[in-house]
């Protein structure tokens, strides 16, 4: 009973911690899909998010107007740095687009400094602090609204790809994006639009975490990475899998964590990237689902 | 020929050896200043695994994400040979090389069948599997704690414990780490490599073994990040995993990005270019903002990068490689080329 | 056939279940100039990719130097002395002609990494050769007053013609040119043409790919055409310009 | 309705179109033929505003083209219909068809409508496959979609570049015959580049033979049929020499 | 547009050769310079911030009551962002190029420790404000002959708790520790000192500082049931452990780290927080301390002047630095500007009454604290509570 308490235990742990790097992982995947960039500065969309968050609700604004605004003003930080950073640059090789995802990486951080400081804040659950029980293990309702968020996102998101005329055009601008342009698609627009959608849901990943983890200014990183990792495990332009592949490094971690020892788990999802670019460059998931986004 | 080939290689020499000169003659110029010493003590080393790195980014056109491992490859093996297993530094160096180089190819084998973006990320993926060890490997490495108390390094048995010979002893291998990166730039190895550069399927099939040249540069980088890390351990005697994480891989990378891959010597202008910007940064922030911290010369770094790699995305060098040829075309040379062309001509008839 | 320098024999590519090229054999004997031609999408590419090991072939074997030649790699056949040229220019645009030409004399030489590094007495006989050699080379081709110009700034012409140098420098047994025509002007295909012819005398062999008929037609001591990834004929030039079946694959069929 | 005047192109180092005059009248279909890398796919190109001329201009309906962005060249009424149809693989025959009309889309949705069900009565074959996704449609299915698609944007002048290309001969018939009824049906100019020549040339009412990026030839396609000299193009006669 | 990039570029390069080789600028007799190297940005920031403002605080006030003899204290300052790399080459520049008297400063026992050995070559006085007892007792046996400190050792933390744990009974007990150098210095302590006080841990685990659900790990810790869990970290992770504790319903008291002592711990953790132990200086508690206390007063002006200032509540860190500036300006008025009788000042100082406690330097004992310079506090309805005396 006990073992098994633990075993549920730990796969919510893992649940929750994979649906914060699918939100993050996802935001890589709309970027990498349609603009061709990795873009390294992902997981600094989260921390904004979860700081601005907290200053408008310690503001006194009501909680949902708070995560409404905040999302949006980090969209827009993202739509900015599309303008300014990734369009100018868009030709030139990967390293040097890396680099300048690493750049905007440190502006980021920088500014969080100077408005935040160093200091870690805390932000409220979405619905008090109680806990829910399921055959023994406990769990925060902050880590079913985590999970239940992200999944939500990216039903949104498939009903966007799937159903909607303007979803269609961006998968068509992935897929062929010649095509797309000679059908008088403004690529340049989509590309925008993707940046900033990606920070939307980088920020809602941070301020779902917040009320767990707290936020802090250097928050972003390893998120960041950890989602990335997810992302390429489950390839780099396959929405559904990297949300597999997010919820599969959040449980292999978790589970690691609890039968193993916590010190090698970076080293276990980062081991977890090497194996799956060495062995299936395009992902775990590539043969399963074989559709992009 | 060997004339004009004199002539026209006598310029570069001067260059050099004037570059040479005021290398070695630098620490007399800030005499006594120890401060200034370390910070060319710094460049020099961050230099020489740049130098590594421009080989393996501007001539073989791969892209490390991982190299610091490296780095804290040779200072470990430094470190511990030198501390608790009482080999000599010198020794302790080489076989820091060695093991480098040997990581590099069991790394290398089945990194270098990825491209682009995905060969960025396995080599992260290297480094941070690295850094864990560093960390965790506690009977070698110190762990978190750090491992200090290393030996300096001995010169005929005489230790450099002082600013001014070390300075020496890292720009000496600076000097022949650049010396022994042109040699190869110009040579079968280098066009080689040049060409996998320009065209994997042309230089392929010139007979060019492209899977081994790479993987030999690779090594060899490694043994340029592993024979600084160990200069390091000896240089400091105090070296903590941190040094060694993806974020100073992150660092190398942007020095040599800054200093443009596609000259030896971008590895050895980006390193002096991003420490005296930093250095730069913290006397210039304060006089601009008296109240601000280090997070505004992040925000400034962060700039200062982007827009530089969005209007100079060949790094210093690689602008300075342009105006020089544009130099080259409309100057003498062109008089030069064609007494060249016309005594090798002469000398073949 | 053992006389023959290469033999294709039933070769075969299919693409995911499309057959690319289907069952072609031919061979090309020392010192011949031979053509292959066929409308867009008849597989001359494929075929081409085959027998210059950038591609495995799913049936068939390609022989070269009475030796089996499948599966080898671009580099290997390059060592045994096969070399080709590219459609799309693949020069080293950032080298200069004669560092592009030098690469070409690579097979050549063998110094390794270390002598290079340590500038050892064999790294520097051997730049000097390899330098000497390209330039001869350079000189022969008409282009050594380019020697020092960046690759990539030259005219299309000129870099074609520079893209054969690399490819002859080594003295390879056969050279495949990949479309050298395309994109040339009048002029400039009328010296790549007389450059070809030169180098035949010298007893290069050569196998082509051609879209420029012209050409074909004055320099190609045999052609084989293929359509759909089959061949439907082969033979002279003066054969196939009225062979019915090529006629047909390039006007196409009488429509509607 | 189109004018080209002397219009230059180059590709980098490659002067790819060396001065092209061109004119394509009313409802009229236009034949370009020639051998591979003479231009053709480029010279389309040009027109739909993938690539910039260099020199000369473009002038349709008597106004130049706007260069640098061929979505305002979509709106102008030129739709170009890729070389190797550029299916979107993982996309429904009917998304394929509403994003043909991408443009259009929410100015005059009604329109839209009433036109891809016009479309779809073009190409019964299409209507019985709404669903499935572009890449499990065969060649010449494909070839149809991707015209659908083309006309789905209710161009003024519609590019279609090597639409036999890849398919089997009576496939091409197939999509030959068809052209010539949709160019009266939906009012549509076109330009078509063939290699197929004789189906392009009894397909078209004139036609230009360009040749090295330069055209050598035009006139009535009923006339070129006849002439040896655009044989001649292709196989380089070699008495020529 | 290109010349105008190359003519910039040209200018920055000019500047930044102009920055580099910027030489020294001698300074007036009448002014003592001391130097400081602080991590007020980067990663131990939190620790740093509150040292460097209360450096500038103390040489401001110092200088306007009209400074030492009539000499001024010039303060030059360096943050090294939290790097290694920056430590050095700034103690090198305060050693070679500005010239300090002395130097404070080192926030992170790896950034002191890369410090030493520049320092023990030039013979500069040195106060280090990181914990680590190797910055004044070196494994190694190198030299620290100029080299003090002012934060108490782990090994003076750990026997604080562990008597504290000894002495309410807790003898079975769970150590969870973060996996940095702070955490893993703790956990060496513990080891090193838990068998004297008759204390075991029945597990032993680490867990991330960038964590965010800690309870797989914790599911261990439950199964092994201890009598107390001591959880070893800085503010933030510590919270969300803490946090994780109790949502799994573990009710087995809490003991922390020093490091926690922050406000953003409480409202990190919420309601966790309540009922966690910890050790800690008395300057987080100063108004509860009972008047006989010897450090009340300095503790409360220290305070008031530091809230006063940056209009939030002094760190134990702050202290250290008060410590180490005014061990330090002692010393030079003893011993002058003589850096050797500096040096020997510092080393002979009895009875100094500071922030973090009562220091008794001798030529053994570089920190000169003991256990005594600590206090168990409680954290109750999110408030600091002395939990003892």
């Amino acid at each position: 009973m006990e073992a098994w308490s633990q075993f549920v235990q730990l796969l919510f742990s893992g649940l929750t911690v994979g649906s914060i790097y699918a939100l993050v992982a996802l935001g890589f995947v709309i970027t990498y899909s349609v603009t061709g960039i990795l873009n390294l500065a992902q997981g600094d969309f989260a921390m904004l998010g979860a700081l601005l968050c907290m200053t408008f609700v310690n503001s006194g604004m009501p909680f949902v107007l708070a995560i409404g605004l905040s999302i949006a003003a980090v969209m827009a930080v993202g739509a900015l740095f599309e303008r300014l950073a990734i369009q100018p640059a868009r030709r030139s090789s990967v390293a040097v687009l890396i680099i300048i995802t690493i750049g905007a990486s440190f502006v980021f951080r920088g500014i969080a400094l100077l408005a935040w400081g160093t200091d870690p804040y805390a932000l409220r659950p979405f619905t008090g602090h109680g806990a829910l029980e399921v055959f023994g293990a406990v769990i925060q309702w902050q880590s079913v609204w985590a999970i239940v968020i992200s999944l939500a996102s990216f039903a949104a998101l498939h009903l966007f790809f799937q159903r909607t005329y303007i979803g269609k055009a961006v998968a068509a601008c992935v897929i062929n994006p010649f095509a797309a342009r000679l059908m008088g698609i403004d690529i340049r627009k989509m590309s925008l639009g993707a940046v900033a959608v990606s920070a939307g849901l980088g920020a809602l990943a941070g301020i779902v975490i917040a009320p767990i983890s707290g936020a802090s200014y250097d928050m972003g990183m390893m998120i960041g990475l950890k989602a990335f990792i997810a992302a390429v495990v489950g390839g780099l332009t396959n929405a559904p899998a990297a949300i597999a592949g997010a919820f599969l490094v959040g449980l292999l971690e978790s589970f690691a964590e609890g039968y193993l020892s916590s010190g090698y788990k970076e080293a276990i999802s980062f081991g977890l990237l090497l194996l799956v670019l060495l062995f299936m460059p395009n992902g775990l998931f590539a043969k399963m689902t074989g559709k992009r986004v | 020929m060997e004339q004009d080939q004199r002539m026209a290689d006598g310029w570069k020499r001067w260059l050099l050896l004037a570059g040479a000169a005021v290398w070695l003659g630098l620490p007399w110029l800030v005499f006594g200043n120890n401060y200034v010493l370390s910070t060319l003590i710094l460049i020099g080393l961050y230099a020489l695994v740049g130098t590594g790195m421009t080989l393996l980014m501007g001539y073989a056109g791969q892209i490390s994400l991982g190299q610091a491992a490296f780095y804290g490859i040779g200072a470990y093996a430094s470190a511990y040979l030198t501390a608790h297993a009482g080999w000599p530094a010198w020794l302790a160096l080489a076989a820091g090389a060695v093991l480098a180089a040997l990581v590099a190819l069991v790394v290398g084998i089945p990194v270098f069948r990825l491209r682009e973006h995905y060969l960025a990320l396995a080599t992260l993926g290297f480094g941070v599997i690295m850094f864990t060890f560093f960390k965790e490997w506690k009977g070698i490495t110190g762990g978190l704690n750090g491992f200090f108390g290393i030996p300096p390094i001995r010169i005929a048995g005489v230790p450099l414990q002082s600013d001014l010979p070390f300075y020496y002893l890292v720009s000496l291998f600076v000097l022949a780490g650049v010396w022994f990166a042109r040699n190869i730039v110009r040579s079968r190895v280098g066009r080689a490599l040049r060409a996998i550069h320009g065209s994997e399927v042309a230089a392929n099939s010139l007979g060019v073994n492209i899977t081994k040249y790479k993987l030999q540069i690779f090594m060899l980088s490694a043994v340029y990040a592993s024979i600084a890390g160990s200069l390091y351990a000896h240089y400091v005697t105090f070296i903590n995993p941190d040094l060694f994480g993806i974020v100073p891989s992150i660092y190398f990378l942007i020095m040599v990005v800054i200093g443009g891959a596609g000259s030896v010597w971008g590895g050895l202008i980006g390193a002096a270019v991003y420490v005296c910007l930093g250095e730069w940064l913290k006397a210039v922030v304060p006089l601009l903002l008296p109240d601000a911290g280090g997070e505004f010369e992040i925000v400034f770094f962060g700039l200062l990068l982007v827009i530089m790699l969005i209007y100079m995305p060949n790094g210093l060098t690689g602008v300075a490689l342009k105006g020089w040829r544009r130099f080259w075309k409309t100057g003498w040379r062109r008089q030069v080329d064609s007494h060249k062309a016309r005594s090798i001509g002469g000398e073949r008839g | 056939m053992s006389a023959m320098l290469l033999e294709v024999e039933r070769l075969s590519k299919s693409f995911g279940g499309v057959q690319a090229v289907q069952d072609v054999s031919f061979g090309v004997a020392k010192g011949e100039m031979v053509a292959v031609i066929g409308p867009n999408g008849a597989g001359k590419t494929t075929l081409f990719n085959m027998i210059s090991g950038v591609i495995p072939p799913t049936g068939g074997s390609v022989r070269f130097q009475g030796g089996v030649i499948n599966g080898k790699k671009p580099h290997e056949l390059a060592m045994l002395g096969m070399t080709r040229t590219f459609q799309n220019l693949q020069l080293f645009s950032d080298m200069t002609v004669l560092e592009n030409v030098m690469v070409g004399f690579h097979t050549r030489l063998t110094g390794g990494i270390f002598s290079a590094g340590f500038r050892l007495p064999l790294a520097r006989r051997e730049e000097k050769q390899a330098q000497e050699q390209a330039f001869s080379c350079l000189e022969q081709i008409g282009l050594a007053h380019l020697a020092w110009e960046r690759a990539g700034t030259l005219p299309y012409g000129t870099q074609r013609l520079v893209e054969i140098a690399r490819a002859a420098v080594s003295r390879p047994s056969l050279i495949l040119l990949d479309e050298p025509m395309a994109g040339l002007n009048p002029q400039e295909s009328k010296q790549l043409v007389d450059v070809l012819l030169a180098m035949r005398e010298q007893g290069f062999t050569f196998l082509f790919v051609e879209h420029d008929m012209e050409t074909v037609m004055a320099i190609a001591d045999r052609i084989v055409v293929l359509d759909y990834g089959k061949k439907i004929a082969e033979g002279a030039p003066e054969e196939i310009a009225r062979h019915p079946d090529v006629i047909k694959a390039y006007l196409g069929e009488e429509a509607v | 309705m189109l004018v080209l005047r002397s219009v230059h192109v180059h590709h980098g180092h490659l002067h790819v179109l060396k001065g092209v005059d061109l004119h394509v009248g009313e409802g009229e279909i236009v034949a370009i033929v020639g051998a591979n890398g003479a231009g053709k796919s480029t010279l389309l190109g040009t027109i739909a505003g993938v690539y910039a001329p260099t020199e000369g201009e473009i002038l349709f309906e008597h106004k130049p083209l706007p260069y640098g962005k061929v979505e305002h060249i979509v709106d102008k009424g030129i739709c170009l219909v890729p070389e190797r149809r550029q299916i979107f693989d993982s996309l429904s025959v009917k998304d394929h068809l509403l994003l043909g009309a991408y443009r259009r889309q929410r100015r005059d949705r009604q329109e839209v409508k009433r036109d891809y069900e016009r479309v779809l009565g073009l190409f019964p074959k299409l209507q019985t496959m709404l669903d499935r996704p572009g890449g499990l449609l065969s060649g010449g299915e494909q070839q149809m979609l991707a015209i659908a698609r083309g006309l789905m944007a209710r161009p003024k002048l519609l590019l279609l570049d090597e639409p036999s290309l890849g398919l089997a001969p009576l496939v091409v018939k197939e999509v030959m015959g068809m052209l010539r009824g949709l160019c009266d049906q939906f009012h549509t100019a076109m330009i078509l580049v063939e290699q197929n020549v004789r189906a392009a040339l009894q397909t078209a009412d004139y036609a230009y033979v360009l040749e090295r990026g330069a055209i050598v030839l035009h006139g009535k396609a009923a006339e070129l049929l006849a002439d040896e000299r655009v044989a001649e193009a292709y196989l380089g006669a070699a008495d020529r020499r | 547009m290109k010349k105008g990039m190359s003519r910039l570029l040209a200018a920055l390069l000019l500047m930044f050769l102009a920055a580099c080789g910027k030489t020294a600028t001698s300074g007036g007799e009448d002014e003592v310079k001391i130097g400081a190297i602080f991590s007020a940005s980067g990663g131990a920031a939190p620790l740093g911030k509150p040292e460097m403002e209360t450096v500038k605080m103390l040489v401001e006030q110092w200088n306007e009551q009209g400074g030492m003899d009539g000499k001024k204290i010039k303060l030059i300052a360096y943050d090294d962002k939290s790097d290694q790399n920056e430590a050095v080459l700034s103690t090198k520049k305060l050693i070679e190029q500005d010239k300090v008297t002395a130097i404070i400063g080192g926030t992170i026992s790896g950034n002191s420790l890369a410090m030493i050995p520049q320092i023990e070559k030039a013979g500069i006085p040195y106060i280090s404000l990181a914990a680590s007892k190797q910055i004044v007792n070196p494994s190694d046996g190198s030299s620290r002959h100029w080299t003090f400190k002012t934060a108490q050792g782990d090994n003076i933390v750990i026997q604080k708790l562990l008597g504290f744990l000894k002495e309410k009974g807790w003898t079975n007990v769970a150590w969870l520790n973060v996996a940095n150098a702070y955490g893993t210095s703790g956990h060496e302590e513990f080891k090193h000192y838990a068998p004297e006080y008759g204390v075991k841990a029945v597990i032993e685990e680490e867990f991330e500082a960038t964590v965010d659900d800690a309870k797989a790990m914790l599911t261990r810790v439950k199964k092994a049931n201890p009598q107390a869990i001591i959880v070893w970290g800085t503010a933030q992770e510590s919270a969300v452990v803490t946090k994780n504790i109790r949502q799994l319903g573990i009710e087995s008291p809490i003991v922390e780290s020093h490091g926690i002592g922050t406000k953003s711990f409480i409202d990190l953790a919420g309601e966790a927080a309540n009922g966690v132990w910890f050790p800690a200086g008395r300057i987080l508690v100063a108004d509860q301390l009972p008047d006989s206390d010897p450090q009340k007063e300095t503790l409360l002006k220290y305070k008031e002047q530091f809230e006063k200032a940056y209009g939030y509540a002094p760190t134990t860190f702050g202290g250290h630095a008060w410590d180490a500036f005014h061990l330090l300006v002692n010393a030079i008025k003893e011993g002058g500007t003589d850096k050797e009788k500096i040096r020997s000042a510092l080393e002979n100082t009895k009875k100094f009454i500071g922030i973090s406690g009562v220091f008794h330097m001798s030529k053994d004992d570089h920190t000169g604290l003991d256990a005594d310079s600590l206090v168990m506090v409680q954290i109750q309805d999110g408030k600091f509570v002395l939990a003892e005396q």
